[in-house]
């Protein structure tokens, strides 16, 4: 299952939506997203993952070092991650930097 | 090649022409030839433009020059100096001492601002 | 039951996920337990190819074998590359192995993921093999 | 302006006026109406005076000093009305040869005087000399007065120096450096701006007394270029600057040039520290040519075994006898004279533990030359680095005979950091100590930190770059079948070997690059770049340059574009050194007047794992008062992970009302991976453990 990261802005929101599996191979597509919503210099990052499948850690990595990267003035949001994924960002910690809702807005 | 000075006066600032090769063989003589010129007033004008070498000793003696301008709160203005030569005393540090000209008329501009 | 030699670079790692899937659906494991257990296959998988093979300028396979035998789904990684046990940072003193896995200084975050849903995990290294195996209870 | 009752002629010979001279100062010296040639040699039996038109192949004159002209074993004779622009000088010397008995006199060789302070013969680089010139190197006079206004030693305290090494050609010989006077002491002052820029206090100068360039040049058996003694380890005279790196030394200036630039790196704050060479000169063994010091008084100048052969301690041929009175005198006088005439801040010895051996080789306890040299009046503010050990086995780098003065370059800080950073096991106990200054190599008798200067790499080994790009050495290049140059590198190609395109390789290359730098510039003790690491120079893997004039030695500067994030990290990573005094200890933790401490943590704060396993580490520096009664001093703390996967680091409590900011973390890119001092980035209220990427470092700063 092939994975795919777009970016859209929506005035100073950026939203990503990933689709697929996530995984070391792939890991670089969503950094470079990440990087050109970092440009736009977002206030709110969105990140929606309704269709997302599968998270590596590699996938984690991108969201924590965005997260460090973007400092505490940008909030990022965490959309529609299902049971295993959302397990995930909860053992390594990660839910406690973010806000994770089943849907957005 | 001999050495050869002439003094002449451009609006009362005194103007010696310096052609040849200043060096160790050189350089006393005409410090012994330029340095009364001082005695009656400050300022004064080294036209270099004829000069083809200058040595560590031409350098020294040129420093001299200055002090003795200074001492009298004169200035020494250097114009046509030859590229490398003004390099060479860039480079060893000498330059900075000296107002620096292209030519003899703007060396008077440039002192009669000051 | 299954065993398959595997190119170890990183876009294999959807081929190894997606052979760990079809044994879990062929036995019938639930889905959560088959998510983390294709997880805590890819992490260690992942970690095989880039520490054990590409930052050591090796290249190698993966040899993916599972099999099934009445109590539970077992899956084994085999690989050339450098040796290394997951269940620490470095080789593992006595003292370490007898300590529990939440207690042990879990290798990275990779590992810290993969291995702490998984039923039982063991790492041996014979004849310049690594062996990873990872169990999962049927029952 | 002759003062003086007793400057008139006595004698006559050859035209030339003559009288007895002063036995001081040795050397050639503008006195009155002339000068006055002083020069020593114990077994020679009579001694000439030989004069040269500057550059002429047959000598002007030869003046033979009358026994009535010598003081003791010195001859020395004023000769009047010399033009002292156009005149070189060398001597005779008559004695007996008799190699097993340690002399070598030679009547028909022309020597040059050992405190000769300008040397003709080399006026431009490279340019191929005359080979049968009978006086290949050549004393020469020079005005001894230079305008220093108001310039003096900088006298900066030792801990708060970061030294850049540099090698004067290479930094400026390359076209991309786009300045008048390329490879030159004056191309190194025109690129003054780009050192403070980066914010370099101090330049160690490789080499600069007179060498030649063509000792054992050959050509190059792969490319057909030539190889030349190009570093200068090898010198002909002590007491003159090298002409062929003056742009003005066809003119003959090399001495105001020199002065001219150590003033201009004083006027911007930047100390001048020489790579002095007293291990051996130039003449190498009983093959080597007859320059100077062999000619003169052999048995005095070179250790020499029972039989007369040359002792070989340097692994050049032959060995000063640097603790023989007169030769010690001689090093005195040369490092005093470059002290007071130069205002030079300080000098590294080469291969140093060579000054502590006795006339037999035997390492001293108490060796004579270090001792005069620590308490010398002259050199009193100098700073004395040696690299403590020589290629005789003798490996002194903490015990190093020091009195208290000297500073040794730390090859355990080098090795030890290389291991570390590529991931080797057992490791961390060893790196807190390198963080700590090295108290386990100079925490005895009252040394501290600055005894150790701090390097991960510098001119002999790969750059830094290379470091992490090849795990072996490609020396083909050098002619010897790749077998010169050193094999313990300790180093990691991250995965391929050499230039590669692969983004992952050169990513993690520019991260283990910045992780170095950041462990340099955190490290207590002195801090030494090497010239081009800031911007990722490389050598293509060849760890033993020391013979190439081409771009393997020359500095790239269209590398400053290319790598302008590890520039901008290396310039940051110096200013948070200048901005924090708890980075430049005076003395070890826990002991001396400041009060400040050290606390270790790992990935769970407080708690550092010193385990084998383990490949991580953290610290933290504060005040002892910081965040007590109004005192507000930051806190500095630093995580290191060469694991290869991230991991969590539980952050330790600041005090209350302090937050962490994130100054550093080498596994985001650039803009991202440093800030300036005093503009970090405040994390979460919250946020007690940060991520630290795999094979990364991160430095927070904890302050209100």
């Amino acid at each position: 299952m092939a994975f795919s990261a777009n970016l859209e802005m929506v005035d100073s929101e950026a939203r990503i939506t990933l689709d697929g599996e996530l995984d070391a191979a792939v890991a670089e597509q969503f950094r470079q997203a990440i990087e050109q919503a970092a440009q736009q210099k977002p206030q709110k990052l969105v990140l929606f993952m309704n269709t997302l499948s599968f998270m590596a850690s590699a996938g984690l990595r991108v969201l924590v070092f965005a997260k460090q990267r973007m400092g505490s003035e940008v909030a990022v949001y965490v959309i529609g991650a299902t049971g295993p994924v959302l397990n995930t960002l909860q053992m390594s910690g990660f839910h406690q930097a973010v806000y994770i809702q089943e849907n957005y807005p | 090649m001999a050495i050869k000075i002439e003094v002449s006066t451009r609006d009362e600032i005194m103007v010696v022409t310096v052609a040849g090769e200043v060096d160790g063989g050189s350089a006393p003589g005409l410090q012994t030839q330029i340095l009364p010129l001082l005695q009656q007033e400050g300022s004064l004008i080294l036209d270099l433009g004829g000069v083809t070498y200058m040595s560590s000793a031409g350098l020294r003696m040129l420093l001299l020059l200055y002090r003795q301008a200074v001492a009298r709160n004169g200035r020494v203005a250097l114009a046509g100096l030859a590229e490398t030569i003004q390099d060479t005393m860039a480079v060893t540090g000498f330059l900075k001492f000296f107002t620096v000209a292209d030519s003899v008329d703007q060396a008077l501009t440039t002192l009669k601002q000051a | 039951m299954v065993r398959q030699s595997i190119p170890a670079n990183l876009s294999a790692l959807s081929d190894i996920r997606r052979l760990v899937h079809q044994a879990c659906q062929k036995v019938g494991l639930g889905e959560a337990a088959t998510y983390r257990l294709t997880l805590a296959v890819d992490e260690i998988a992942t970690n095989i190819i880039t520490h054990g093979y590409e930052e050591q300028g090796l290249t190698g396979d993966i040899v993916v074998s599972i099999e099934r035998t009445d109590q539970n789904l077992i899956v084994t990684l085999e690989d050339t590359g450098v040796a290394y046990d997951p269940r620490t940072r470095g080789m593992p003193t006595a003292e370490d192995l007898d300590k529990p896995l939440e207690d042990r200084e879990i290798g990275g975050l990779g590992i810290f993921l993969a291995l702490q849903d998984v039923d039982h995990f063991n790492y041996q290294r014979y004849d310049n093999v690594n062996h990873n195996i990872f169990e999962m209870n049927l029952v | 302006m002759d003062t003086r009752i007793d400057f008139y002629p006595t004698h006559q010979q050859q035209g030339y006026k003559l009288r007895p001279g002063r036995a001081f100062p040795f050397g050639a010296t503008l006195v009155p109406g002339g000068v006055n040639f002083a020069i020593c040699s114990r077994h020679a039996t009579s001694c000439t005076l030989v004069l040269f038109e500057k550059g002429a192949p047959a000598p002007l004159a030869e003046i033979s000093f009358p026994d009535s002209f010598r003081v003791g074993n010195t001859w020395c004779m004023v000769v009047f009305d010399l033009d002292y622009e156009r005149i070189e000088y060398g001597y005779r010397m008559d004695g007996p040869c008799d190699p097993a008995a340690g002399h070598r006199f030679d009547r028909s060789k022309i020597l040059l005087d050992p405190y000769a302070k300008a040397i003709g013969g080399r006026e431009v680089w490279g340019e191929p000399p005359d080979w049968n010139d009978p006086y290949p190197h050549r004393a020469r006079l020079i005005f001894e007065d230079f305008d220093w206004e108001d310039d003096r030693p900088l006298e900066k305290p030792l801990e708060d120096l970061v030294i850049y090494e540099l090698h004067t050609r290479s930094f400026t010989r390359h076209p991309s450096a786009g300045v008048k006077h390329p490879g030159t002491y004056a191309g190194l002052m025109a690129k003054i701006p780009y050192l403070k820029e980066l914010g370099i206090n101090c330049v160690e100068l490789m080499p600069i007394f007179e060498f030649d360039e063509f000792e054992n040049s050959r050509p190059n058996p792969v490319t057909g270029e030539t190889m030349y003694n190009y570093w200068g380890y090898s010198t002909v005279g002590f007491f003159a600057p090298k002409t062929g790196y003056a742009a003005t030394g066809p003119f003959g200036m090399q001495v105001d040039e020199f002065k001219n630039l150590v003033k201009e790196l004083h006027r911007n704050g930047i100390e001048v520290l020489l790579d002095v060479v007293f291990n051996h000169t130039a003449e190498g063994n009983e093959q080597g040519p007859t320059l100077s010091f062999r000619g003169i008084d052999n048995q005095t100048y070179y250790m020499l075994t029972p039989e007369g052969y040359y002792f070989n301690f340097s692994g050049c041929g032959n060995t000063l006898n640097c603790n023989n009175p007169v030769v010690r005198m001689m090093v005195l006088d040369c490092l005093r004279y470059w002290a007071a005439e130069y205002h030079i801040d300080g000098f590294r010895f080469d291969l140093a533990a060579i000054l502590g051996r006795d006339p037999w080789g035997a390492p001293l306890s108490n060796p004579p030359l270090l001792e005069s040299l620590a308490f010398d009046p002259i050199l009193a503010k100098c700073k004395l680095i040696a690299e403590a050990w020589d290629a005789g086995g003798l490996y002194q780098v903490g015990s190093f005979p020091a009195y208290g003065r000297w500073a040794e370059w730390n090859g355990k800080y080098r090795d030890d950091i290389r291991r570390f950073l590529k991931g080797d096991e057992g490791m961390v106990p060893v790196l807190a100590e390198r963080i700590q200054g090295s108290p386990d190599l100079y925490g005895w008798n009252k040394r501290g930190p600055t005894a150790s200067i701090n390097f991960i790499t510098c001119h002999d080994g790969f750059t830094l770059y290379d470091q992490f790009a090849y795990n072996d050495k490609h020396n083909e290049a050098n002619g010897e079948q790749n077998r010169d140059g050193g094999n313990d590198n300790h180093s990691w190609n991250c995965g391929v070997e050499g230039e590669t395109d692969d983004p992952e390789v050169n990513a993690l290359r520019r991260r283990m690059i910045k992780n170095a730098l950041a462990i340099l510039l955190m490290s207590h003790g002195v801090p030494m770049i090497l010239m081009g690491d800031e911007v990722g120079r490389t050598k293509r893997g060849n760890n033993n340059t020391y013979c190439h004039d081409n771009d393997l030695n020359w500095f790239d500067w269209t590398l400053l574009e290319r790598n302008a994030d590890l520039f901008n990290f290396t310039r940051q990573m110096i200013a948070l050194r200048e901005t924090h005094a708890l980075l430049r200890a005076r003395d070890f933790f826990g002991t001396g007047p400041t009060q400040s401490d050290i606390i270790w943590h790992g990935t769970q704060a407080w708690n550092a794992d010193w385990s084998p396993g383990s490949r991580t580490l953290a610290f933290m520096l504060r005040e002892r008062q910081a965040g007590q009664g109004g005192n507000t001093s930051p806190v500095l703390y630093m995580a290191l992970n060469s694991y290869w996967d991230a991991l969590p680091f539980e952050l330790p409590e600041l005090p209350i009302n302090y937050r962490w900011h994130l100054f550093a973390n080498t596994a985001l890119p650039t803009p991202h991976d440093i800030y300036e001092p005093g503009h970090e980035a405040p994390l979460e209220q919250f946020q007690h453990s940060f991520l630290v990427g795999g094979r990364s470092i991160v430095i927070l700063i904890g302050h209100p």
